[in-house]
């Protein structure tokens, strides 16, 4: 049996649907049984609707892609009242993905969503790197993410989990004072930031300049991260970042994440997830472990340097 | 005609690959997965690199077959044309939102600039010839107009270096004036500029859009386009849009 | 014309060999005419000999390649004495890679190098993630880097060119404080700090548990970095990380190197430096460019975020 | 035995590809670049995925081409394994120091373990037919083994499953204390043990190791192994080495 609790939510299998790459969960309906997941992120929410970046918003790297789409969301009033009650159909945990450009917009959305039935964890998205007006400044310093951490806290009826950027200057430090600043969990990775130059215009190939790096390509830094995170704080750890198989998130497991999340796999192959989700229990069966649990975190601490 | 649900399959089987002209080839696959004309198909012709399929849009279809019609641009493409019967594609779809030939009625004018001309035969199957006008225009050597002369529509050609039909572009020989419902499809810039003599012309007019895609099926927004309504996903939402709704950047 | 002025040296071309990539430079000459690249970085050298690290020293990944070699290395005497004079018949500029587990070794170090003849820049490596004793903590800390810049730099009598790190915590604040203390070039990316786990035995891959990511899969990021840090100090900048084509190289000059180093690249195909010089010499001559100066660091500053 | 430098060869012409036994095949190249018995090419027969080349033995020289004896082990294997005449490889190579062959006299055993047998034929070649035995071991189906018999050798068998020859490990049936010479190549603890056994018995021993590589010449240190001399580069300084100088471990 592949059933993990996060946070104290039951999820079927630690395989999550990253946020920004599973729409709401509709779109994915049409091909595969989304009730088998353990369960979907949502878009990033934001308390006002925004229409996201212009210009490019995809371009490909070697084993990897790199996106713009900023947090064009509809805002959360109308996330709650159109797509949500579609969501909760799906028969899976949601997670719903919480963004915002200042301190007020943060605290009024979580606040919002905190209120809504059928919303079973907040992810605190302090992390983005596609929006200029702040998301990204949030989760660069470990005060000022504390800072988020603290003040959406006493609105948060719900778990708060809280995403972590890879950007961020230190990410064990930060994983930290999220935990004290009173984060339930945190999930890592975001994107990274990245850039990429189209030589012929002699421009930014994107119209920010800069944008965020998901894919295979970015694995092996994630699961590093995941690691010295896991190892540091005391609360579930959510593993993302280039997983595309079932030993990939397995790694992550072994890495100490308690779930994994799975985004760019699912362009490439609208069920991998699926596919992740049966390697796993193949494998658990295959080993005679009664849960993952058993091969959660064993590389054992962080050797001091 | 009802549209088909999407489905992924891996391991079609490639039927034929013919190769047309330079760069542009047909390749027929088995899959019964159907498609209406407009929708595409995210196609997958090897492993691991690059990272995402392609969308190819639905050139014929049959019971039992797809047919696509592509030109080689990039390293997905040209991995595309080194296909050979027996090999094996990765399909998602049939995707998106195709014409709307419920609203083609009257005098029609299909207006394509390259490779633009794929999605339009699986079109043209489904009209009354004799109310069609295609105008194809294309770089150098035109392609895949003899379907549509053989389905007796009236087929006008630009070409860029003169080399067949008239010299210039398609938008050059195309008066939208004398036509009850347009549809085009080409390069950005191309439409555009189909779009504005339709809007000047007062005559309505179907745009199939293209955009980098990374999912396909709606979820991941890196497709978008700017509408009078908002951003639209070019993958689910279109990719067909009535024209006068899109805003055509310059 | 390619010729390129690195810190007052004069290369052929912007093209240098990445360190510990390209040994000491007589094991590719077997395959192609060396003098035809604008120089060659050292393996990382240290005053006292090292063994390197034990384990495997290698992994692949989606687009890239992890390494845990450590800084295997006969010394900075026995360089000097033997390898040294066969580098300079190679007939192109060399540059010697130090490294260091602590401040006196880097001093020491610094000053037996600075004193030989024949190299033309030491590239001071505060940032190889694979020495346990230290060598990586001088790199993620902006004083701490910045001390051993201010260290070496009285005895240098050589160009100072210093190689940051990615896992330094804000690697511009970090080329900044190298430029303050001293340094007269910084050299961009090192590997990042990644990890890999082999599910079968369920340990890390590596003795060290963590190994340095090279290769195409890091490209964006470095690219982002090389051109946060060009806007950043007035010093010219090296970029590397995964360069592979010379349209790589070139879009690293565009975000404002005014040379690049290319590591693993040289694994996948010996010649594949000479491949980006005749790119970039024929990119040269299609644009009409005097020099490619003209195209360095086009894109302008970092928006302010 | 002159050691022929080493070039960087896109494009090499696949000769033939025969598929031996289950997972064990035979490559053969059109190459004038040759290579003495031990040494090997860092293989290539894919664009970009895995990043890296392999390392292959030369398991047959001609004048102009080049065999590899070799084992589907994972995906750059299997890339080999697809490659069929007419294709092509991108070899860098001969590379290493090979077998010492000067040293190779008097009653001389090779040992070997799997497809450690792939270096050997072109060893064996080398050497007076009469004066070699060759113990050869296997999981299951021995293979290229009827290649060393054709040469008049004396060919022992050991398979794991019992299927052919002895049942058990080729080290069973190795006495090393009938030989003044042996070579061997196979999994590390094989060799391990070889090298033992040898060492025991004063035999001297040449072993084949095998390591990880990255670029196969000798610049980037990742194939390093413990020597009682240091460390030493696979792929430079070996990859064989006088077995009493290895530091075998557990
Ligand atoms: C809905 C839809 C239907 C399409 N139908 C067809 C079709 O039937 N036949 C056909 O030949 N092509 C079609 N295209 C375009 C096709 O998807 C691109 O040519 C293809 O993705 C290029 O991939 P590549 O790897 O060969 O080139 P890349 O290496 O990815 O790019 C090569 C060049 O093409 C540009 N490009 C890449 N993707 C796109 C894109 N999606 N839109 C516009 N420019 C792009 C790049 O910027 C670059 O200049 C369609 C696109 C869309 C969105
Ligand atoms: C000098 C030398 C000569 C060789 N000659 C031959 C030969 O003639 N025929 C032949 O079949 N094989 C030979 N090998 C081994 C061959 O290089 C590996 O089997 C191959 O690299 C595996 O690549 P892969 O992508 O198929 O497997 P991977 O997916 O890379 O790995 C599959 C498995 O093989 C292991 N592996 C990968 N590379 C090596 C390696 N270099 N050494 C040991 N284990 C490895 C991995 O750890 C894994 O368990 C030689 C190796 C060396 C170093
Ligand atoms: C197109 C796209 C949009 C994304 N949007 C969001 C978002 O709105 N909020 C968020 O927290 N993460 C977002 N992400 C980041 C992913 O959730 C995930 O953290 C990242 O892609 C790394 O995982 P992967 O390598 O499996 O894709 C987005 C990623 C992609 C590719
Ligand atoms: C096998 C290997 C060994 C390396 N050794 C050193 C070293 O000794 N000193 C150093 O500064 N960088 C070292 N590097 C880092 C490279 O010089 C370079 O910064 C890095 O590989 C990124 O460039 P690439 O992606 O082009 O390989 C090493 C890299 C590799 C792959
Ligand atoms: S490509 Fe993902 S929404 Fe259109
Ligand atoms: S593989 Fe690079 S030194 Fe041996």
């Amino acid at each position: 049996m592949l059933e993990t609790t996060l946070c104290g939510v039951t999820l079927k299998n630690p395989v999550i649907a990253a946020s920004g790459t599973f729409g709401f969960g509709a779109e994915y309906s049409e091909f595969f049984d989304v009730s088998r997941l353990g369960g979907i992120c949502t878009k990033g929410l934001t308390l006002h609707p925004r229409e996201g970046n212009p210009g490019l918003r995809v371009w490909e790297t070697p084993a990897g892609m790199m996106n713009s789409v900023g947090l064009q969301n509809p805002g959360i009033p109308v996330f709650l009242e159109r797509e949500l009650p579609r969501m909760r159909t799906l028969g899976t945990a949601i997670i719903a993905n919480v963004g915002g450009g200042d301190l007020e917009e943060y605290v009024e959305g979580v606040r919002l969503v905190s209120g809504a039935d059928g919303v079973d964890i907040i992810e605190l998205n302090i992390s983005c790197p596609n929006v200029r007006e702040g998301g990204m400044a949030f989760g660069i310093k470990c005060d000022v993410a504390a800072s988020v951490v603290a003040a959406v806290r006493p609105v948060c009826a719900k778990p708060l989990m809280v995403k972590l950027s890879p950007n961020a200057e230190d990410i064990t430090a930060m994983a930290v004072a999220c935990e004290r600043a009173g984060a339930d969990a945190v999930s890592l990775v975001n994107t990274f930031k990245a850039l990429a130059i189209d030589i012929h215009t002699r421009k930014a190939v994107f119209d920010n300049v800069t944008a965020g790096l998901s894919g295979p390509c970015i694995k092996p830094i994630a699961l590093r991260m995941v690691w010295e995170v896991a190892n540091a704080v005391h609360i579930p750890v959510v593993g993302i970042g280039g997983i595309a198989t079932w030993q990939d998130a397995l790694e992550f497991i072994m890495a100490g994440a308690t779930a994994v999340q799975v985004g760019t796999a699912t362009f490439v192959k609208p069920t991998a997830m699926l596919d992740i989700v049966d390697g796993l229990e193949r494998y658990r069966a295959d080993e005679h472990l009664t849960s993952l649990a058993t091969v959660c975190n064993i590389l054992g601490t962080v050797p001091k340097l | 005609m009802t549209v088909p649900s999407p489905a992924h399959v891996e391991g079609v089987t490639v039927l034929s690959q013919e190769h047309l002209t330079d760069d542009v080839y047909r390749l027929t696959v088995a899959t019964t997965t159907g498609g209406t004309p407009g929708q595409f198909y995210m196609v997958r012709a090897w492993e691991r690199e690059p990272l995402l399929a392609r969308p190819i849009s639905v050139h014929s279809v049959d019971e039992d077959t797809v047919s696509f019609l592509y030109q080689v641009r990039g390293r997905g493409t040209e991995l595309l044309s080194h296909l050979q019967q027996g090999g094996t594609v990765a399909l998602t779809g049939p995707l998106g939102h195709g014409f709307h030939t419920e609203e083609l009625r009257g005098r029609i004018a299909i207006v394509t600039g390259g490779i633009g001309i794929a999605p339009m035969f699986c079109l043209a199957r489904t009209l009354p010839p004799g109310d069609v006008t295609v105008i194809a225009g294309f770089k150098s050597t035109p392609y895949a107009v003899a379907q549509f002369t053989d389905l007796g529509m009236d087929v006008r050609i630009a070409t860029e270096d003169g080399c067949d039909g008239t010299r210039g572009f398609c938008t050059e020989i195309f008066d939208p004036h004398i036509y009850d419902m347009v549809v085009t499809c080409g390069p950005m810039p191309m439409m555009a500029r189909v779009a504005h003599l339709c809007a000047e012309a007062g005559a309505p007019c179907q745009a199939s859009l293209e955009a980098h895609m990374a999912c396909g099926v709606g979820a991941c927004l890196v497709c978008s386009c700017a509408t009078v309504l908002g951003n639209k996903r070019v993958c689910a939402d279109g990719p067909v849009f009535d024209a006068a709704e899109v805003i055509w950047h310059a």
